[in-house]
């Protein structure tokens, strides 16, 4: 825990960084989000298995940014997102210092105690528990043993089904949308300062929450995370309302890499899934 | 229901290539039935895949989409960008239960006149057998109700 | 909106099927339109006339016309009203002949997708906005990339036009390949003697610009306004001072080191050097890989002996950027490097022919130089390992050419007619030798080309084998050539004195390179790619960029004059006008709602998205957003679909023109 | 390192030499040999001529025998045997038919995925650093010709990646033991294969030139990885010395065989005594001290030497 509070103590006062979006403890014990702008708000600063906020979500509004290095506490799967955030013009790597975290994982219930049964989805099938760069590095890791992939299980059970009982499967989970776009603000990827949900000439999407409409906006909002989505999971912690809403995400993620071989926020120097194309794409359902 | 059921095809075509290919169709008066309805686009990099959800909820039984063969795209990759989306637009619908066998995709150029009269009538057939898109009109059935419906509970 | 709808009978290809005046009847109740009649031939004259009646009488706004496809009166009809007053953009058009009436029998069923397309048009043209031509001025220059008799040519006419032309051409001298050859087929005139008066030309033109010793480093715009950046590359001779007298040349000492390009390395020049003495421009350039002052910082003898102080040791490439309306690529061609492991290269190479390993085996631009009276022997015919008179001699021609497995597919083209030259100029010299030619098939299609064969074969009894050599390996100094004669069905052994290759043309190693920066497509062996195979050969899919000559595919001398004239007439009908008139169907961008992510760049296939930066007026910084470029912009769309925050719009197929036309299809 | 030998018909029979040459040295290089159980011949030559199918199932029996032994590398040191295993596991790759066909003779499904070695292979994979650290022997006194036949280039692309019509993956071999090579022409000539039994004069036409075109460019001995190849230039010599009074006889020898010459290997074990042109002479000269060569040209060897020549004049 010192190391992680030195190195961010150091940034700050060597001036590294003008200041650094990282988690703090608050009096309830939970863990919040905090921007430590001094060396004595490092102290602060801390990292644990509740912090499960993407802070990624934070950094387009810094893109004008013309001051000074922006400090971020990061886990591996935040930094794809801050990956994916340069490749897509949202900030600059230069105005970044990355404080990568070595994680090994965060809960689902942040009420709850981290184990087995308390334990993200994504977190389990985490290939990388140190980000792949970083400009400092925190280790704040203990050895876990992973529980199964059971979201992999119902995805393979769903691909199992026919297409009317996917449809009848999905229906009733797109029921459940009140349509607060919650999903939509916390993930890092959906930075558009007007949505398209919110394009009223034309509509493209019915907004009142009707099976129409929940139906269209949550193709649409898979559909634009496409080859874009770095599997934070955030949308779906986010959503009151439970929709499964990492397995439309997820399965788009493993078409990118089944058909495409790709994965998004891997690599600064690789081309994004879309905007690219090759001659040789998949084209046997064409006619 | 009707007693025999025509479906309604929405037919997104490229300007360059399909339409007229589809132009050379009529020239040679090749016959074909009368269910598409085609919108031209510039390219098929035009064709945005919420079009497609577009024409299902506006009550399209089939969606055919066609364009330059690979290679020959009047603006160089419009097509081959279209390709790219259409991969992850057809597994995601396919996930999401949309069946595939509503949602056809082809190269048609200018000089395949009766391609396109086979690729038409083909989709018109395929669509005829699988008959009218219950499940989509239903959702879009639903829009239709007035929110304060007799159980006083707003429409799902 | 006062909308008028017009429907044609196309006398009777509509009206058999479609019962237009229902259809008429049917669009008259549709919301907005006020105006819904039919008619025999709407494109006719008293047809037009009544759309132009229509429009005055009622004010329209906006006009539908069902009638033949968009492909042959969309223009028509458009003119037709703007003649009426309404903007040409607010006309749409229903296909109900060739998508429609022609294809379907019930009638029935033809009037309701006649109305249903009707419908679809009159719910778009609602979003139809008035739009004007884009016009863009025209920057009257040229540039030609490649000083070969194409690029010479293609600079010459359009400068004898009366326009500015800056010729660019990588190597010290312009004059290219044939240059370097000896006589010509199928006259057998001596080809530095027509070429260089034309290349004296060029230098002396007060409309050509010329750049020798320089590459064409980046281009940006469009049509009509190019900006090109050039490289200079440093001569270390400072070209305004410099007369040409060749003295440093003279006494460089450094004289074995380096091979001379011109001679194909049958010679060695100096580390300063012109290329050959006829050059244009007759400025020599020091090559710094082997020049003793570059490496040990002594020497300077250059200097020293330079009247005009014109050696310049610190010179450093410079960077000049011109601005031009048109651009001719006319980069030209190279031979396949047939050793056994080309460098650089996925072709296998010929190593059983032994080239780069047996000195007597020399490929055709090597014989070139030996027969030249300019060249290494001064026209003598003396084989290069011993300076001897080749008493037989073999020539070996589709090395690389018509061989899918070591080499391409494609046909060189001219090494049949070289070949015969080749074989008749060394019956002329050497009349006492024997001249083997090993062929395929002997393609000679061209004015005057078969009889120059038969020439070959009957006056200069050069003996014709078909077949193909196995092998060809060196003993005793003679190199034993191993064939086949496919006609007599025996193996051929000959000891010969000199083997000479016909290898492939093929496209410079750079093509792919200048192609991304002209942003111009090349096909899989780097040949660049012309619009349209039979109706556009010489123009790219980039506007304002021809090609001219074997940068193309392998071509002869006449066909390589014939395209530069071809590229320069192309330059001149863009040069015919002061603006550019362009379809206004473009991208534009909404700035208050674009969110920067700029994969509308990224698919944009004309490098039409530029990066705009948005200041509050303070200057400061407010957000970084997409700006099309509507020089560049061709109206694809694909930025449109890909966009995810719909930011970007394609006018005149905007978002709500399409969605009015699926909107309507509820109605179906 | 273990891999799966299949010898073939002539490393027990007329390349007895080859065959024990090969096994001392790979015991050297601590290479296990694991043959193939019941193989069966190979369908070189005379199947492969009359039968398509045969040409195909054949090697597919041997490379099935291979698979079941659990084998993923299969070392096959004659050139036929190893061109006719490549080009049946190409062909059972490509041809769907002809997979059927060849899976209702066998009576079982053709699996595929065994990589197919040849003499060359294995020592490029064994390592070339590996084979000079293993040398004990200066060898650099004797010549060597490298000669491929057609076999072991052939087919393009699925045989030996090297250059068709001008091969030297041999010579890099011989090099990393500190041999030296003569630079020849006749390396991928026909030798006359199998006419070697019904048009002996042929071959020996064939082979004459081979040999001396060897010679001319200054060849102590010509180096092979073929039996047919070796029983051609070896055994014909015989008879082209009857009928070319000058010939001057050159050994033959097996890669493999130079290769244990220079680990030091005893010529006994290595099957040099069994040659029908003698290797005397040539052991000599590594042997020999830096001696001019003229001088011990004055005691010429004698041509043919050991009990061998008996049944060969005979024959």
């Amino acid at each position: 825990m010192n190391e992680l509070k030195q190195i961010c103590k150091d940034a700050l006062s060597e001036k590294k960084a003008r200041f650094i979006i990282g988690y703090k403890e608050d009096k309830n014990k939970r863990i919040k989000p905090f921007i430590a702008k001094t060396p004595e708000d490092a102290e602060q600063l801390t990292f644990n298995h509740h912090a499960v906020n993407n802070l990624a979500v934070y950094l387009p509004r810094f893109k004008n940014n013309v001051e000074g290095k922006i400090g971020i506490v990061v886990k591996s799967c935040d930094l794809k997102a801050v990956t994916a955030l340069i490749q897509e013009n949202q900030i600059k790597r230069d105005d970044l210092f990355i404080i990568g975290v070595n994680c090994s994982g965060v809960v689902l219930d942040i009420a709850k105690e981290f184990n087995k049964d308390n334990t993200q989805i994504k977190c389990k099938y985490c290939q990388a528990k140190t980000p792949p760069y970083y400009d400092a590095l925190a280790d704040e890791s203990k050895d876990f043993e992973m529980p199964d992939d059971d979201q992999a299980e119902l995805m393979a059970k769903i691909d199992k089904m026919t297409s009317d009982e996917r449809l009848e499967f999905w229906n009733a989970e797109f029921e459940k949308c009140i349509k607060c776009y919650a999903c939509r603000q916390v993930c890092p990827m959906c930075y558009c300062e007007k949505c398209i949900v919110e394009k009223s000439e034309p509509q493209w999407i019915d907004t009142s929450s009707t099976a129409r409409g929940n139906f269209s906006w949550n193709i649409i909002r898979a559909f634009h995370m496409a080859g874009r989505c770095i599997g934070c999971h955030e949308c779906e912690r986010a959503c009151p309302m439970g929709i499964p809403l990492t397995l439309l995400t997820r399965k788009m993620g493993m078409v990118a890499s089944s058909e495409f071989g790709y994965r998004h926020g891997m690599s600064l120097t690789e081309p994004t899934l879309i905007g690219t194309y090759s001659t040789s794409d998949k084209e046997d359902f064409i006619k | 229901m009707e007693e025999k059921f025509e479906p309604k095809i929405a037919a997104f075509v490229c300007n360059w290539c399909t339409y007229t290919g589809a132009d050379l169709a009529g020239t040679s008066r090749l016959k074909q039935e009368a269910n598409a309805r085609l919108i031209r686009v510039p390219c098929t990099g035009r064709i945005d895949p919420v079009f497609i959800i577009k024409a299902f909820e506006n009550g399209a039984d089939g969606v055919l989409i066609s364009g330059c063969h690979p290679g020959d795209c009047h603006y160089n990759a419009g097509n081959f960008h279209a390709r790219r989306r259409w991969i992850l637009f057809k597994n995601l619908l396919d996930f999401i239960g949309i069946d595939s066998s509503r949602l056809y995709f082809s190269w048609v150029s200018a000089s395949e006149g009766k391609k396109w009269v086979d690729i038409v009538d083909g989709v018109i057939d395929a669509v005829r057998a699988k008959g009218p898109f219950k499940q989509y009109k239903k959702m879009n059935k639903e829009i239709e109700i007035p929110v304060a419906a007799e159980e006083g509970v707003s429409v799902k | 909106m006062k909308i008028g709808v017009f429907v044609c009978h196309c006398g009777e290809n509509i009206g058999r099927t479609v019962n237009c005046p229902e259809v008429s009847k049917a669009c008259a109740s549709f919301p907005g339109v006020v105006h819904s009649e039919d008619y025999k031939y709407m494109c006719s004259d008293p047809g037009q006339n009544l759309i132009k009646q229509a429009i005055r009488e009622k004010h329209l706004d906006a006009v539908v016309v069902g009638s033949c496809s968009p492909h042959m009166h969309e223009k028509t009809f458009r003119k037709a009203c703007a003649s009426a007053g309404i903007n040409s953009y607010m006309v749409e058009i229903a296909n109900l002949r060739e998508h429609c009436s022609w294809i379907h029998e019930d009638i029935n069923q033809a009037t309701k997708k006649a109305i249903d397309l009707m419908r679809f048009a009159v719910e778009r043209v609602k979003f139809n906005q008035p739009l004007e031509t884009i016009k863009v001025p025209v920057t009257k220059r040229s540039l030609v990339i490649g000083g070969g008799i194409s690029g010479i040519q293609a600079a010459l006419d359009i400068a004898n036009a009366g326009f500015e032309v800056v010729l660019v051409e990588k190597e010290p001298s312009i004059g290219g390949h044939m240059s370097q050859l000896s006589e010509t087929f199928p006259t057998l005139d001596c080809s530095q003697c027509i070429l260089t008066p034309r290349m004296v030309e060029v230098y002396q033109h007060p409309k050509i610009k010329l750049l020798s010793y320089s590459e064409v480093e980046h281009v940006e715009g469009f049509i009509g306004n190019f900006k090109v950046t050039i490289r200079r590359k440093a001569k270390s001779v400072k070209e305004e001072l410099c007369t040409g007298c060749g003295l440093c040349a003279e006494k460089c000492p450094i004289k074995k080191k380096a091979l001379s390009e011109f001679d194909e390395g049958l010679s060695n020049r100096p580390a300063i050097y012109v290329p050959f003495p006829q050059a244009v421009p007759n400025v020599p350039v020091i090559d710094r890989s082997v020049c003793t002052y570059f490496k040990t910082g002594k020497c300077e003898m250059c200097k020293k002996v330079c009247g005009r102080e014109a050696i310049d040791f610190t010179q450093q490439d410079t960077f000049v950027t011109e601005d031009v309306g048109s651009i001719i690529v006319a980069t030209g061609y190279k031979l396949y490097s047939i050793d056994k492991k080309p460098e650089d290269s996925i072709y296998k190479g010929y190593g059983e022919y032994g080239y780069g390993k047996f000195k007597n085996v020399i490929n055709g631009l090597q014989f070139e130089r030996i027969a030249s009276a300019s060249g290494p022997t001064s026209g003598e015919m003396l084989r290069p390992s011993d300076k001897t008179v080749p008493k037989k001699i073999v020539f070996i021609q589709c090395v690389g050419s018509r061989d899918e497995s070591k080499g391409f597919s494609y046909c060189s083209k001219i090494c049949c007619m070289y070949t015969a030259k080749h074989a008749m100029l060394y019956k002329h010299k050497v009349h006492d030798g024997e001249a083997y030619v090993f062929y395929m098939d002997i393609r000679s299609g061209g004015k005057n080309y078969e009889e120059f064969v038969r020439r070959a074969i009957e006056e200069d009894h050069v003996n014709y084998i078909r077949g193909r050599v196995s092998r060809i390996y060196e003993e005793d100094g003679k190199l034993i050539v191993k064939g086949e004669d496919t006609i007599a069905g025996l193996p051929v052994v000959i000891e010969a004195d000199l083997v000479v290759l016909a290898t492939a043309m093929i496209a410079q190693q750079e093509a792919p390179k200048l192609a991304q920066t002209l942003n111009i497509s090349y096909d899989k062996y780097g040949y660049f790619q012309e619009a349209h195979p039979k109706l556009r050969p010489v123009e790219t899919n980039t506007g304002g960029v021809f090609l001219a000559g074997a940068c193309h595919s392998p071509r002869d001398i006449p066909e390589s004059v014939a395209m530069g004239s071809a590229a320069a007439a192309k330059s001149l009908v863009l040069f015919g006008a002061d603006m550019l008139e362009r379809e206004p169907i473009i991208a534009k961008v909404d700035a208050t709602t674009c969110a920067g992510c700029f994969y509308c760049q990224k698919v944009c296939a004309y490098n039409a998205i530029e990066k705009k930066e948005i200041r509050d007026r303070l200057g400061n910084l407010q957000k970084v957003v997409a700006f099309v470029n509507s020089g560049l912009c061709q109206g694809c769309g694909t930025c449109n679909a890909t966009c995810p925050s719909k930011s970007i719009e394609l006018i005149g197929f905007k978002d709500d023109q399409i969605f009015a036309q699926i909107n309507a299809f509820a109605e179906v | 390192m273990k891999l799966g030998y299949y010898p073939g018909c002539s490393l027990n029979g007329t390349a007895k030499e080859f065959n024990s040459s090969l096994k001392e040295v790979f015991a050297a290089l601590n290479v296990d040999l694991e043959e193939l159980n019941d193989w069966s011949c190979c369908g070189a030559t005379s199947a492969h001529v009359t039968s398509h199918i045969l040409s195909v199932a054949l090697p597919a029996r041997n490379l099935l025998i291979a698979k079941k032994q659990g084998l993923n590398e299969l070392l096959a040191p004659c050139a036929a045997c190893y061109s006719r295993l490549v080009s049946s596991q190409q062909e059972l790759k490509l041809d769907e038919k002809m997979r059927m066909k060849v899976e209702d003779l066998l009576e079982e499904k053709v699996t595929n995925g065994l990589q197919i070695i040849n003499l060359i292979q294995i020592f490029q994979k064994i390592g070339l650093d590996k084979l000079k650290e293993k040398k004990q022997v200066d060898i650099s006194k004797i010549k060597a010709a490298c000669y491929y036949g057609c076999l072991l280039v052939r087919p393009v692309d699925i045989a030996l990646p090297d250059d068709m019509e001008s091969p030297d993956s041999m010579e890099a071999i011989i090099k990393s033991i500190g041999g030296k090579t003569v630079d020849w022409n006749f390396k991928t000539e026909c030798c006359g294969a199998a006419h070697s039994i019904a048009h002996t004069d042929i071959v020996e036409k064939l082979c004459k030139g081979i040999i001396d075109n060897a010679q001319k460019h200054g060849a102590d001995v010509i180096i092979v990885a073929c039996p047919m190849c070796h029983s051609n230039l070896d055994m014909r010599q015989l008879n082209i010395i009857k009928h070319y009074p000058d010939h001057k006889p050159i050994p033959v020898l097996y890669l493999s065989q130079l290769v244990g010459l220079s680990m030091g290997i005893d010529e006994k074990k290595l099957g040099l005594g069994v040659h029908y042109i003698s290797t005397k002479p040539l052991l000599e000269k590594i042997k020999s001290d830096a001696l001019p060569t003229e001088v011990k040209k004055e005691v010429p060897a004698p041509p043919v030497s050991n009990d061998k020549i008996k049944k060969g004049v005979e024959a």
